[in-house]
């Protein structure tokens, strides 16, 4: 039995560390502040792994209680309470763990900045937002979490807030998130008018009676209720998850300090999309159009999007357009209806992105805060414990077997190959070519900046330390002050820790999150979607999986991207100019993202401020103001000063109008005959 | 044509030549000399009508009061004539064009023919009383207090009149009896013993 | 049940209170401070002290007190609150104390005058919820205006004289219209008990007038889209004090008005018209968004997304009446509700922003967006408050500025997805002006040397935005005794409005 | 044979005199104070004929009223007239626009 203090106690120990961390930082100190915090994030991470081995072994039934009433208007009632079934707990392991290990890297990243204890607040207060997002057992609660964790993420974003271009980057991934939020909130909205209620038992129970009932948005074209729920709700996913059309702010994003791009940007916060569509696959079952939506939009994100990332010089943000690429497959996966393998690959990807990212973290240490990789090169000689975990990450990305990304990756495109809903062949070639755009930039960041010729020297009189100013422009580029060196025990500790289950969980985990139904009734899924009991049927251990990986498409695809790029950046490095030549215009329009940022910042940024002053000066202070408002006023001023022109003050003139007052009132006697 | 309408052509007709000159006359003396031939000849009328009082009223607190009023304040004011008299030639059609106007829409009012009313007896006659004593009454039963607001008016007219005009002169020396009269020696004249100047012999002269 | 006439007291309490601080004097600030001080904070007391006594399960009128006042025409001094009078009633008092302590070393001319002003206007508002006499609340509508005039005349910025001149005339146009339509529901009814005319049968053509001269009166309060103006002047004018109490409660008084007036008095006509508040309550919600979008001033923004946010109240307002005919009672209820918690939440929310804006105008007195930059790093406490706040404007959830919204934009999809749609749209737009002020203010480097003198805030300062920040954050995470409380009132009023008086 | 139309006629000419007067003498305050009293006068023609047509007292007792308001008419008059030239030096009326709007 789980019990409510104890899953109290879970989302409140890094709420308490993070208001002790933020209000009292100055006063406890630095060790104060990540004593409390990773005592908090610690007590968390310590009883979800408690909870979840009471779910899975322990024979906990699923607890799902309120906790205290929100608001009770009429019908309509919004709680506060915990959903913890095989799902929830599965994300509480995941998020607890790595907000852990972040933690722990933190104290070693962020050793000389100013905000110290800022940050160990932010991160604590983000670990609590992420657990009550996965936790809830009502839509409110999802929302509560889910723009706490935005909140959190635009402060982390810009908390080198003296930087412009960092609080810009907050606004822009907090204001895009609100655009997929409206769509959640939207959603959150259908979803009670047409489930009766927040609560997500009583909202599934009702799933059913979605069948059959339309909604008319445009008058004349009924749409099925549940479609234009899923969708909105996926809109929200879209925003959160960073899923095209909305992606645009998470590369941004990686203006934050690196731990949080590890442990927000790629492991927790963007996940919580896909999340919510596990979370929602009583719903999503009922729409194969929205379903359609899932895996269209995934599979583009996947592909495209890690095209992108072949062409960034930033190393943080080929990691960042990596994960755009991988929340894309998780999202192909839920359109597949194969949630089983989303998550699988949610919890996977966790783990080694969050390494590659900590090791990237890692490495811009070691580099003074330089993220270009123009500027790198050879550093596998200074810091071999950085280079060996990225590379368990980097296969584990590639999805090379045994790896676990192997068998994540493996299963999504498998389930996307057997889906039947519309737009499962597009989604298929994507994901597929998906695979080599992955090995080419995983490869290539990895040979950029391990391998290959040091492009950078060391010269004692350059003069600037760590803690001058973050990644903002040296004196001179490529040029350190000493020699680049290994980066001390927590850093490298949380690396180890995160590259074992980089390595070894999905060799563990492949079989009962797959096929051995691990999550239950948590997941719903239609026998007509079903792929992943279509793939369950020729699945004959693990050891078999991995072994016959050597005769599937995936498996050569990457090993053709893993040797393309090895020639064009190890054995020729004049290559890649070559290629970029050939490709001109296309890589033109990759290396600018696709133009995103131009048309967003044209259409929405300035257009909204365009119209902003239109409004104003034209609107309010034009029209309202200068015709109605004061143009009454000075109306009445030009009557009043016309009027009073008549009162010349010579007598005169007032006898002279008494005197023809007087005529025409002889004139009205006359003409009018009295009775 | 009787020998009371023969009188009343007579008077009319010196009332209406006394209003033309008052309005016309250059001179403000003589205007006012006018007003007064109209006022004579009105009360001359009045007294056709047999309001004997009001007649009399009229010459004696209008002419022997306000009129003497008129030609003191005229008197006693520099007019410039030429000054006062700007613009009479520009605006004499107009007015002469109002006044006929107003003349005609008067007379074509007031229908001359319906008006053709032979005078009746005497009212006061009729009463056995004279017209005065016929005014009287009213006045001091039917209408007394607005008589007393008259007299009220009359007052507050004289003080106002004298207050306005009333002007503090400095530097005019004035006499205060009461402080003559109040005035005692002792204020007048200080009596002060003060020892004889003793010469110095040995001084200079 | 009481014998203590507490509204009686509530009410003039600060009015006669505001006497010995008047007497207190130009030389005598320290005494007219805390004499105001101690005022306000036995009003508070007196208000706190009522609720044990009230009943939550009741929608009646309760603490009723009533005296013939003008027998000639059946005026009595009739007092009385309900949940939602209480409510505001509440709002108006902590916001008093608040703004009390706000303005103690800020005002420094005639202090006393401007205290007493402050305690007589909190007396005239807590008069206009309480009464349940129409020509009292005209009345005490009115009257309310001469002290909001002064402190924005007396203690304003340059250009005073236009926004308090306008700010009055505003408002007075919009209640002369109202004044004819209580004498006309007077000589129809032969009372001005507000009650009694809310069970009174009218004809169409009669609701249809009366709504719109209620309408008038009232939108020019909130204020709608297109009367409003008056208020960014008023509010760029206004000393900090007097843009709290303004944006805090000022602005509810017209919301309450319609709840009072025009929805129960007209219900078929204000059913007929609903669509009209509703297109300009959207209109108010985007238009006016991207009004605040591009402000150089950062009252002006402010007050702009005060409108906005004013525009999700008589959205909830109207909203219901299209639930009604649509038989979404829940919903309408929960629309109800989710306007008078937005009141509520606005109060507190766009007060606590209109009192950073003072904390920094005190500092550089200067409001212009561009004079500022960088206060995260000289001003760290300030900071946290004021990004705290500009979240709570955005509506996150977790801040009382959530709520309202989210139960009104719950309510609409009922009505109309599109609805919902537009209304939801606040979400980005709120965030980006918001957001966009904080950027620019609060991030980045110091802007130059004035702002890098600026020093952090002082005790008091943090004293009243902490309280500010505590009630913000207790309705957003624990909105239900709110809700409680109003709910008998919104479930009687949902009631009556779906019962037509033709 | 006189009858009352003599009177109102003669009332009539009189009165539009007095206007004629004010219009062709707009400079000057004495003749325009004289002209309202030609005005009342012709007002008390018509006053005391139709009392004495109709047998009523009440249009004598009126002009008895009329004539007092009238006497204390002209003296303030004239006495704001005096003071008005003792301060200005003119009694001319077109330099007397203190209330011009």
């Amino acid at each position: 039995m789980l019990s409510t203090s104890l899953l109290l106690a879970i989302v409140l120990a890094p709420l308490l560390g993070a208001v002790l961390a933020g209000l009292l930082g100055r006063q406890i100190g630095r060790a104060g502040a990540h004593g409390v915090t990773i005592l908090g994030v610690g007590i968390a991470c310590v009883l979800s792994f408690y909870v979840f081995y009471q779910l899975v072994w322990g024979g906990a039934p699923d607890y799902d209680q309120n906790i205290y009433t929100w608001f009770q208007v009429a019908g309509i009632g919004a709680h506060v309470g915990f959903l913890i079934d095989r799902l929830s707990a599965m994300m509480m392991v995941v998020v607890s763990f790595v907000s852990l290990m972040v933690h722990i890297y933190t104290i070693g990243y962020m050793a000389d900045d100013d905000g110290y204890q800022r940050f160990f607040s932010y991160i604590a207060l983000f670990t609590f937002f992420m657990l009550m997002l996965v936790m809830s057992n009502n839509f409110l609660q999802l929302f509560f979490g889910w723009e706490g964790v935005g909140l959190v993420s635009y402060l982390l974003i810009g908390f080198w807030f003296k930087k412009p271009s960092a609080s810009f980057a907050g606004m822009k991934a907090f204001i895009v998130n609100r655009v997929g939020d409206l769509g959640f909130v939207l959603g959150i909205a259908a979803a009670l008018h047409f489930l009766g209620s927040l609560d997500y038992g009583t909202a599934f129970a009702h799933a059913p009676s979605l069948v059959g009932r339309s909604i008319q948005i445009i008058p004349g074209h009924p749409w099925s209720a549940a479609t234009v729920i899923c969708i909105l709700l996926f809109i929200g996913a879209m925003g959160k998850s960073a899923q095209v059309p909305l992606h645009v702010w998470l590369p941004d994003s990686m203006e934050g300090p690196t731990p949080i791009s590890a442990l927000i940007h790629a492991a927790t916060m963007v996940t919580a999309g896909v999340f919510m569509v596990a979370r929602m696959s009583p719903l999503f079952e009922l729409s194969t159009t929205a379903l359609s939506v899932v895996l269209v939009i995934g599979a583009t994100g996947a592909f495209f999007l890690g095209l992108i990332g072949i062409t960034q010089w930033d190393i943080k943000r080929v990691v960042a357009y990596s994960t755009l690429s991988q929340l894309g497959y998780m999202m192909a996966a839920l359109g597949a209806s194969a949630y089983a393998a989303g998550m699988f690959h949610l919890m996977t990807h966790a783990f080694f992105k969050a390494l590659l990212f900590l090791g990237a973290g890692s490495v811009i240490m070691a580099m003074h805060h330089e993220q270009d990789m123009r500027y790198m090169g050879g550093l596998r000689r200074y810091m071999p414990v950085t280079y060996l975990t990225m590379w368990v990450g980097s296969l584990a990305l590639c999805g090379i077997p045994p790896f676990a990304g192997f068998y994540s990756k493996d299963a999504i495109i498998e389930a996307v190959g057997a889906s039947h809903v519309w737009g499962a062949s597009y989604a298929y070639w994507c994901v597929l070519l998906g695979v080599f755009v992955t090995a080419t930039y995983t490869f290539r960041m990895m040979y950029l900046t391990f391998h290959g010729k040091e492009r950078f020297h060391v010269d004692a009189h350059a003069g600037h330390g760590h803690d001058d100013a973050h990644g903002e422009a040296h004196g001179e580029r490529g040029v350190l002050a000493h020699a680049p060196h290994e980066s001390p025990w927590v850093v490298t500790l949380p690396l180890v820790l995160l590259a074992i289950p980089s390595l070894l969980i999905g060799i563990f985990t492949v079989w009962p999150l797959l096929y051995g139904n691990f999550f239950g009734s948590a997941i719903v899924v239609a026998p007509a979607h079903d792929v992943l009991a279509e793939m369950a049927a020729h699945f004959h251990g693990v050891l078999a999986l991995t072994l016959h990986a050597v005769f599937t498409a995936p498996f050569w695809i990457a090993v053709a991207g893993i040797v393309v790029t090895s020639y064009v950046y190890l054995l020729n490095p004049a290559m890649a100019d070559a290629v970029k030549r050939v490709l001109g215009p296309v890589y033109r329009v990759v290396d600018n993202k696709f133009y995103f940022d131009e048309v967003y910042n044209a259409l929405f940024a300035r257009g909204s401020v365009a119209l902003g002053q239109a409004l104003w000066k034209g609107a309010d202070v034009g029209a309202i103001d200068g015709v109605m408002v004061n143009g009454s006023a000075s109306l009445v001023d030009r009557v009043a000063r016309r009027a009073r022109t008549l009162q010349s003050g010579f007598l005169y003139h007032y006898a002279f109008a008494m005197i023809v007052g007087l005529i025409l009132l002889l004139a009205g006697f006359l003409l009018v005959p009295h009775a | 044509m009787t020998i009371q309408l023969l009188a009343f052509y007579f008077f009319a007709f010196f009332a209406v030549l006394g209003a033309l000159l008052v309005i016309t006359l250059r001179n403000p003396v003589h205007a006012v000399l006018s007003l007064v031939l109209t006022f004579f000849s009105v009360a001359c009328i009045w007294m056709l009508m047999q309001a004997e009082f009001l007649a009399l009223v009229l010459i004696v607190v209008y002419v022997g009061a306000v009129m003497v009023l008129f030609l003191f304040v005229v008197m006693m004011l520099d007019i410039k004539v030429a000054a006062a008299r700007e613009g009479f030639i520009r605006h004499l059609p107009v007015g002469i064009g109002v006044a006929l106007i107003m003349l005609a829409e008067m007379v074509t009012l007031i229908g001359l023919r319906a008006m053709q009313v032979a005078p009746p007896p005497n009212p006061a006659a009729m009463h056995g009383e004279s017209n005065v004593a016929w005014i009287g009454t009213a006045l001091y039963t039917q209408y007394l207090l607005p008589f007393e607001v008259a007299a009220m008016i009359l007052t507050v007219g004289i003080v106002a009149a004298v207050a306005l005009t009333l002007r503090h002169r400095v530097g005019v020396r004035h006499q205060n009896a009461s402080q003559q009269v109040a005035a005692v020696a002792r204020d007048r004249v200080r009596l002060v013993s003060m020892p004889a100047e003793r010469g110095d012999p040995g001084a200079q002269p | 049940m009481s014998h203590w006439p507490f509204l009686s007291l509530l009410i003039w309490l600060p009015i006669v209170g505001a006497a010995p601080v008047l007497l207190a004097g130009e030389r005598r600030p320290r005494l007219a401070r805390w004499l105001a001080l101690l005022t306000a904070l036995a009003t508070l007391a007196v208000n706190l002290a009522m609720l044990p006594g009230f009943d939550y399960g009741s929608a009646a009128m309760q603490f009723t007190e009533s005296h013939p006042w003008i027998t000639a025409l059946h005026v009595n001094y009739a007092l009385g609150v309900d949940g939602i009078a209480m409510a505001l009633i509440l709002l108006t008092t902590l916001t008093t104390v608040l703004v009390i302590i706000g303005a103690w070393e800020v005002i420094q001319s005639r202090v006393h005058q401007y205290m007493a002003a402050m305690l007589v206007l909190q007396g005239f508002m807590i008069g206009v919820f309480a009464a349940t006499d129409a020509l009292l609340f005209y009345v005490f509508f009115e009257a309310q205006l001469i002290p909001m005039f002064l402190i924005i005349g007396v203690w304003g910025g340059p250009r005073r004289v236009y926004a308090s001149l306008k700010f009055f005339l505003y408002t007075f146009l919009g209640s002369i219209f109202m004044l004819i339509g209580l004498i006309y529901l007077y000589l129809k009814s032969g009372t001005f008990d507000i009650a009694a005319w809310q069970t009174l049968p009218l004809g169409m053509n009669a609701q249809t007038w009366l709504f719109f001269a209620f309408l008038l009166a009232f939108a020019v309060k909130i204020p709608m889209v297109p009367v409003h103006t008056w208020l960014p002047d008023a509010h760029v004018e206004a000393p900090t004090g007097g843009s709290v109490v303004l944006a805090a409660v000022m602005l509810k008084i017209g919301a309450y008005g319609l709840i009072r007036f025009a929805l129960p008095v007209t219900p078929d006509a204000a059913q007929h018209y609903a669509w009209l508040v509703v297109a300009l309550s959207l209109i108010a919600v985007i238009y006016i968004g991207y009004v605040a979008l591009v402000q150089e001033d950062m009252k002006k923004l402010v007050a702009y997304s005060s409108i906005a946010h004013m525009g999700f109240v008589t959205l909830g307002l109207f909203i219901v009446f299209m639930l009604i005919r649509a038989q979404h009672l829940d919903a309408a209820q929960l629309g109800l509700q989710g306007a008078m918690v937005q009141m509520i939440s606005h109060g507190f929310v766009s007060g606590a922003l209109f009192t950073s804006i003072g904390v920094m105008y005190d500092r550089l007195h200067t409001r212009l967006i561009k004079d500022y930059g960088g206060l995260a790093r000289v001003m760290p406490w300030f900071a946290i408050f004021m990004v705290f706040f500009a979240m709570a404007n955005t509506g996150l959830p977790g801040t009382s500025g959530f709520v309202g919204e989210f139960m009104v934009i719950l309510a609409s999809f009922a009505a109309n997805p599109w609805l919902a749609l537009l209304a939801a749209f606040t979400l980005v737009i709120g965030a980006g002006y918001t957001l966009w002020l904080v950027k620019r203010v609060v991030w980045g480097e110091p802007a130059n040397a004035h702002v890098e003198a600026m020093p952090d805030i002082n005790a008091r300062e943090a004293l009243v935005l902490a309280a500010f920040a505590a009630f913000t954050l207790f309705i957003g995470i624990w909105p239900e005794p709110l809700v409680k409380l109003l709910d008998p009132s919104v479930n009687q009023l949902v009631q009556m409005l779906g019962h037509s008086k033709l | 044979m006189i009858t009352l139309a003599h009177y109102i006629v003669l009332g009539a000419v009189l009165f539009c005199i007095a206007v004629a007067g004010i219009f062709i003498n707009r400079k000057n305050v004495i003749v325009l104070l004289m002209a309202i009293e030609l005005m009342l006068l012709a007002v008390n023609i018509n006053f005391i004929a139709f009392s004495r047509f109709f047998g009523d007292v009440a249009g004598q007792v009126f002009v008895f009223f009329i004539l007092t308001v009238a006497a204390a008419e002209s003296a303030i008059g004239l006495a704001i007239l005096t003071l008005l030239f003792r301060n200005r030096r003119t009694i001319n009326v077109a330099e007397f626009d203190d209330l011009r709007g």
